[in-house]
């Protein structure tokens, strides 16, 4: 019996990907889409996969897809689990993806080296490497609108406009509380630099990822320490904990700010009204309040195509962020179908069409999306933006977005960039030199 | 002190010697003041009724329990304590009475686990498995394969032993003793649980081991008979004492010896 | 009628010794590495390749690793997963220390670092047994993780606090980073854990592997046959984390080409330590079985449905995938607790006694 | 000079100065003890009475916590969810033993523990196949457990009590009390002992071994719903909480597998001890050590005791 399985098996793994790759490669855009609902982190995944998707499918039901060619959307959960990230990796780059969503850093670390082999666009929205802004090292990788780098160097702004001005922040000390891994660990070397230029003291609350929801001592630490501003760069289980936990030392919550991915209704809504003033910095806006989402819900959601759990869901923060991730995939193949005048784009046309990939603030309203974010423009050599942030506020029930946006601190931030990614070259002894002409129009 | 016994010829000097050892678990005493010795060549038995402190006898002698006080002379040599590892060094091999075998490995591992001391190629040669590594695997599976021979156990060589019968793995287990080619055998119990048939076995192959390669035994036996016809000497054990220490003809006569039977005397009228 | 071992007589005691004294079992092992060897490669595509097979390898080098501990010295360990991720670090150390040497002697080179590691960790062996063992080998994984995150030097400083696999190459062909092929990749991996599976197989076949099983099925019985314990349970925890760290190397270098100290995390500790189980305690095809079962079985479930076209969302195939899986172990320890390669050895028995029922 | 400094005298006057820290710390180390106590508890209560290292017990809190959040989401009162989630508990323990338990009766402890690996495997597939994967709030409130917090002021500062931790501790306490009159006083508890003594000293007194397995995973699964409803109410119900049960491991260790008492006296000392580690000394290496810090302390009792502070003497007779 278990030889007749193990038979079975090895004919479907053998067969099935090869047999797909021919089927799907002539008749649409093959885009597929990594994401999780599945395993610890689920809780942050969820909505956004569910946006990323619906959004998608809600083009191909209204538009007939982009350009008039079907996009086949193919999702591959991965459980932000790498080996299953990189396994759906190999499993769809055979079917020519034009684009990939990794949605884990930790996923797209892997994939950054083989995007260049395989001709595979990536596009690591606000997640992933910081360094691979740099679109002259790393030509296959796309980053907008921000590295967590320009996110923590926003909040130091942030800060400083609270208390009076950058000088202000002399003597004082700020914490970073965040998951002891790569993704967490991100924001400190800027951290690190800009304390030295502003003279504040910086202090580091690691959270590991077993500690995630047992934070006491750390927090002690924190009243110990007393600290006038936290950044919190966490995610998943984290999140929530931390946030109750800093109500329960009796932390200002208008001093605790989190990354974007910090600032999930599931993170705040466990502490409910406890968190009242806590912020979040925001790359999306929040809310159904759109043409485009509404047309979301009309094609896909009351069609019951959708994954989500209740109509209310839609338009959470992280659920507009993946239709944000989902709108930056679209307009870049939308832009390389203009660019190279076919309708059936390929990944290599697709990296161009990120290159040259343009949304200004009418650019949104045509799609229907009207201020939801702020304009997106890369370049060949800029494959982030490095653009303003917004800031939302828990209001004790939902998110509310606070007034103005927040400019990172470019000239500090972009030199870190450069060495950040010379260095990254060069610990790859052997990384190839950018090779891809630019386009005019980028 | 002891009558002349009729194989004393051809004893030789003391081999081991228990001085004065007592032994407790926590407040139990499990040995009190023995003193006995075991002479090169003999087969010795020791005996008791149960719970006498027999095979804490035996266990202090191959060093699983130091003994509170007293000490022990083997080779000479006197120590208080010892690892077993230093014991099965000094070429002291044991069997046990409710068996201490690898019982997820065949029959012959078991036997082959004897030789452990005997053989010395070093790791890199155990990793290729070839040349002189190879070489020493032959040589002593043929030394282990005469002792197969000897035991009659030939037919359940590639046997794991977990899956033998009891009287088997006794057999095994003797086997695996002698492997080590000990100068002092201990024999717990090595006829508890078996028929007729397979005690005269067994008892063929104690007088074999004793004769053929002049191994010291000591012996725990329940078995009044197999001890009268094998043991040279006896040393008989009372609730960690010792009451008697003679040939079996005395023993059988001593007036402490019957008294301490009394609760079972069948066990002295076998 | 052919498979029989009826009219092959041993002439030497060497010739019984052999590890696969029957012709027929010889025959079929060439097969296997024929297809390995020669008929993948030919037909392989990169999922096949890079997805199945090289992961498949490397979780069998670990599974092996963790079953000269577990299996064959009867020590339960939980740290499987921070030897192995000292394998890798020490890997990134010694390219990035020694770059023109060959990389493929720091992958095994890494090893011995784990062995280091390992006797360490192996020491309270002595004292603490059973699950207790475990527990404490659970502080190795902990303590390992933490440094691996925390020990910048051990990641170069990258910013990104991943470790980054430079290229390199062997005669010109590149092995590691991403330009090296997985077909170069599959063939280094494989070569290396066929070499490994011969040494561990010579290994639990003579007296090392006699003294670690008498170890395992009764200590103190061993002590008393001359085995000197703690020697032979460090030796245990030095050979099995050898091969961890070997396997955690090339998971680095031949199959990630770049990780997270995360993957090094307490859950590859209990997946290896599933395959040693399913596939069956101190066998070695086991650690094969276990492998294949406990890796590869999801991944056909979860192509199942996307090759027959049935509708199912990935998300609830992944669950359903957890669901089937776990109930196929408690299924599989239930007809055969001693694992696969159990199962296997009773289908060869049958075979042998074909077409008879007895 | 400096870092011994550190180690050795700067810790002390940290607590001399600040004693409102301090305990808060042993108040903090204290609820986190009692909670890892109660995930200890489940553990113990099943290897006790069979022998079974259970490794589902975390990814039960989780199905437990999740059921009685998942039922009141469908209009059901919260005090009915929890009577139906104490249900669910008892089919739960019915079928493990029927389905998992009885065709394995007999195997090594090893088997038994992997396959509580693919019990979780199973519960984690069929729990999100039920709940989803999304993280839900915990019905704190509607089980009446309070929420704020008490503050003293005083030594320097202030501590603050959680009300939501102090009901932690009575009600950990309360069930810890109400098991261990269980095993002492009635005649199901001394069942379990003798089973736990010797499965053939409970049979040959006419125990079925099976009724033994299914009080003890049930009670197993009610230590699980309070240890889902604890740790939720102290962040949220997702899968994520599965990770605390690891926390239970070096506990289990330090207590002794098989002693209720040792559970308690182990958590407390994990708990305690660990807070403490991480406070005062956690920052010289850059914190986040609690993690790791529970099991070298386990393991250095351990290489004292091998069977832990309570665990029965561990005697090897050959």
């Amino acid at each position: 019996m278990r030889l007749k399985h193990l038979a079975l098996g090895l004919a479907v793994v053998t067969a099935a990907p090869a047999a797909a790759a021919t089927a799907q490669a002539a008749d649409g855009l093959y885009v597929p889409l990594f994401t999780y609902r599945t395993g610890p982190y689920a809780g942050s995944g969820i909505p956004v996969s569910n946006g990323l998707a619906d959004y998608l499918n809600m083009l191909n039901a209204r538009d007939g897809g982009i350009g008039g060619v079907p996009i086949i959307v193919d999702e591959c959960e991965t459980g932000y689990d790498t080996k299953k990230g990189v396994e759906c990796y190999d499993s769809v780059k055979g079917k020519n993806p034009v684009i990939i969503n990794p949605f884990s850093t930790g996923i797209t670390l892997q994939l950054i080296p083989k995007a260049a082999v395989d001709k595979v666009p990536i596009l690591s929205m606000a997640y992933g490497l910081s360094a691979s802004a740099d679109g002259n090292l790393f030509p296959w990788i796309f980053n907008p609108p921000d590295t967590y780098w320009d996110g923590a160097a926003a909040f130091i702004r942030h800060a400083a406009d609270v208390e009076g001005g950058f000088d202000k922040l002399k003597g004082k000390t700020i914490g970073l509380v965040h998951l002891d891994a790569p993704y967490g660990r991100e924001p400190i070397p800027l951290l690190q630099a800009l304390a030295k230029d502003y003279g504040f003291t910086l202090k580091l609350y690691p959270v590991p990822g077993a500690q995630m929801q047992n934070q006491t001592a750390l927090w002690l630490d924190v009243r110990r320490d007393r600290p006038d501003w936290i950044y919190l760069q966490g995610w998943g289980a984290m999140n929530p904990t931390a946030i109750k936990e800093a109500a329960k030392i009796g932390f200002p919550m208008n001093r605790l700010v989190g990354v974007w991915w910090s600032g999930s209704d599931d993170d705040a809504r466990p502490a409910g009204a406890a968190a009242k003033g806590y912020s979040s910095l925001d790359i999306n806006a929040v809310g159904s309040n759109f043409p485009a989402i509404q047309d979301i819900i009309k094609y896909v959601v009351d069609k019951g195509k959708s994954q989500v759990a209740s109509k209310d869901k839609v338009g959470e923060n992280f659920y507009d962020r993946g239709v944000m991730m989902a709108v930056l995939s679209a307009e870049a193949i939308r832009t390389a179908q203009k660019l190279t005048g076919k309708k059936q784009v390929t990944g290599e046309d697709v990296r161009r069409g990120l290159e040259s990939l343009n949304i200004t603030a009418a650019g949104w309203k045509a799609l229907g999306l009207e201020g939801f974010a702020g304009p997106i423009h890369l370049s060949c050599a800029d494959h982030n933006g490095h653009d303003a942030v917004a800031l939302v506020q828990w209001d004790g029930t939902k998110w509310e977005k606070q007034p103005g946006m927040i400019e990172p601190i470019k000239d500090k931030v972009l030199p870190l960039i450069q060495s950040a990614a010379e260095d990254y070259v060069k610990a790859n002894a052997g990384w190839p030199k950018r090779t891809e002409a630019c386009d005019k129009s980028s | 002190m002891r009558a002349p016994s009729s194989r004393e010829v051809r004893l030789g000097e003391a081999l081991l010697a228990v001085e004065n050892v007592s032994l407790a678990f926590g407040g139990v005493r499990a040995l009190t003041d023995v003193s006995f010795d075991i002479r090169k060549g003999e087969i010795r038995a020791i005996i008791g009724p149960n719970g006498a402190g027999k095979t804490s006898m035996l266990n202090v002698i191959n060093g699983f329990y130091p003994p509170n006080t007293g000490r022990i002379t083997f080779k000479g040599e006197a120590r208080t304590t010892m690892r077993p590892y230093a014991a099965a060094l000094g070429g002291i091999a044991r069997t046990f009475q409710n068996l201490a075998l690898f019982r997820g490995m065949t029959t012959l591992d078991n036997i082959m686990a004897g030789r452990a001391l005997k053989m010395h190629r070093g790791f890199f040669w155990q990793l290729i498995r070839h040349g002189p590594a190879l070489r020493e695997e032959v040589e002593h599976r043929r030394r282990v394969e005469e002792i197969i021979d000897f035991l009659e156990i030939a037919a359940i060589r590639k046997v794991q032993v977990g899956r033998l019968p009891y009287g088997l793995q006794k057999r095994v287990e003797l086997g695996r003793a002698l492997a080590m080619e000990p100068d002092l055998l201990l024999l717990d119990e090595p006829m508890a649980g078996m028929n007729l048939e397979e005690k005269e076995d067994m008892s063929r192959f104690i007088l074999d081991v004793n004769q053929q390669y002049g191994t010291t035994i000591a012996l725990i036996e329940h078995d009044m008979g197999v001890v009268m016809d094998l043991s040279d000497r006896v040393v008989v054990l009372d609730y960690g004492r010792k009451i008697a220490d003679a040939t079996p003809d005395e023993v059988k006569c001593d007036k402490n010896v019957i008294r301490a039977y009394l609760g079972e005397p069948h066990g002295i009228s076998a | 009628m052919l498979y029989r071992e009826v009219g092959q007589y041993k002439t030497s005691y060497a010739a019984d010794m052999a590890i696969f004294p029957i012709l027929q079992d010889r025959i079929g092992l060439a097969a296997i590495l024929l297809i390995a060897f020669v008929v993948i490669p030919l037909v392989g595509h990169d999922f096949l390749l890079n997805t199945v097979m090289i992961p498949f390898l490397i979780f069998t080098l670990a599974a092996i690793g963790l079953n000269l501990l577990t299996g064959y010295t009867g020590l339960l360990s939980l740290g499987t997963g921070g030897f192995m991720g000292v394998g890798a670090y020490a890997c990134l150390k010694l390219t990035t220390i020694f770059p023109h040497v060959n990389i493929v002697i720091w992958v095994l080179a890494s090893g011995l670092f784990s062995a280091a590691v390992g006797v360490l960790f192996g020491l309270p062996s002595l004292r603490i047994k059973g699950f207790y063992l475990a527990v404490a080998t659970l502080a190795a994984q902990f303590f390992l993780e933490w440094c691996f995150i925390r020990i910048p030097w051990l990641y170069n400083y990258s910013v990104s606090g991943a470790i980054e696999v430079p290229l390199r190459t062997l005669m010109g062909i590149p092995v590691t980073g991403p330009t090296a092929t997985s077909l170069t990749r599959y063939l280094i991996v494989l070569s290396i854990v066929v070499v490994m599976t011969w040494v561990a197989s010579n290994l639990v076949h003579g007296r090392i592997g006699r003294t670690w099983m008498a170890v395992r099925d009764m200590d103190l019985a061993a002590e008393l046959v001359g085995i000197r314990l703690l020697r032979a349970k460090l030796l245990a925890f030095a050979v099995s984390s050898f091969y961890c760290g070997v396997a955690g190397a090339m998971m680095v270098f031949l199959w990630y080409g770049g990780a997270e100290a995360e993957v090094f995390a307490i859950d590859q500790s209990f997946l290896v330590l599933f395959m040693v189980i399913i596939g069956g305690l101190g066998t070695l095809t086991g650690s094969f079985f276990g492998a294949a079962l406990i890796y590869i079985l999801p991944i056909v479930l979860r192509e199942i449905p996307a090759a027959l076209g049935l509708p199912v969302h990935p998300s609830t195939v992944e669950q359903l995938t957890f669901v089937i899986v776990g109930v196929l172990i408690i299924v599989f320890l239930a007809l055969e607790p001693n694992g696969l390669a159990r199962l296997w050895q009773i289908g060869k028995q049958k075979l042998r006694v074909w077409p008879f029922p007895y | 000079m400096d870092i011994l400094y550190k180690i050795f005298i700067d810790p002390f006057v940290q607590m001399g100065t600040a004693p409102d820290l301090l305990v808060q710390t042993l108040w903090d180390g204290l609820v986190a003890g009692v909670l890892y106590a109660l995930i200890a508890l489940g553990f113990v209560l099943i290897f006790k009475a069979s022998g079974v290292f259970n490794f589902a017990q975390g990814i039960m809190v989780v199905f437990a916590a999740l059921t009685l959040v998942g039922l009141h989401e469908h209009g059901v009162p919260a005090f009915v969810a929890l009577g139906l989630t104490v249900l669910v508990m008892l089919v739960l323990a019915v079928g493990v033993e029927r389905l998992m338990l009885r065709p394995l009766v007999n195997q090594s402890s090893i088997i038994l523990f992997m396959a509580t690996f693919g019990l979780t495997y199973f519960l984690i597939g069929a729990g999100q196949i039920v709940f989803g994967g999304s993280p839900k709030v915990m019905i704190a409130s509607d089980l009446f457990l309070p929420s704020g917090a008490i503050e003293f002021k005083g030594l320097g500062g202030f501590v603050s009590l959680q009300k939501i931790d102090i009901a932690a501790v009575i009600i950990a306490s309360v069930m810890v009390g109400v098991l261990a009159v269980f095993f002492q006083r009635t005649r199901i508890g001394r069942a379990l002992r003798a089973v736990a003594d010797s499965h053939q000293a409970a049979l040959s007194v006419g125990i079925s071994l099976e009724q033994i397995w299914v009080i003890v995973w049930f009670a197993a699964g009610v230590v699980a719903i309070a240890t889902g409803i604890l740790w939720g109410a102290r962040s949220e119900v997702s899968f994520a909480l599965q990770i605390i049960a690891l926390k239970a491991l070096p506990v289990l260790v330090l207590g002794g597998l098989t002693s209720i008492p040792g559970a308690i006296v182990g958590g407390l000392i994990i708990g305690i001890g660990e807070k403490l580690g991480e406070f005062y000394w956690g920052p010289l290496l850059g914190g986040g050590i609690e993690n790791w810090l529970a099991y070298v302390i386990a393991l250095g009792v351990l290489v004292f005791r091998p069977q832990g502070l309570f665990g029965e003497k561990i005697i090897e007779r050959i």
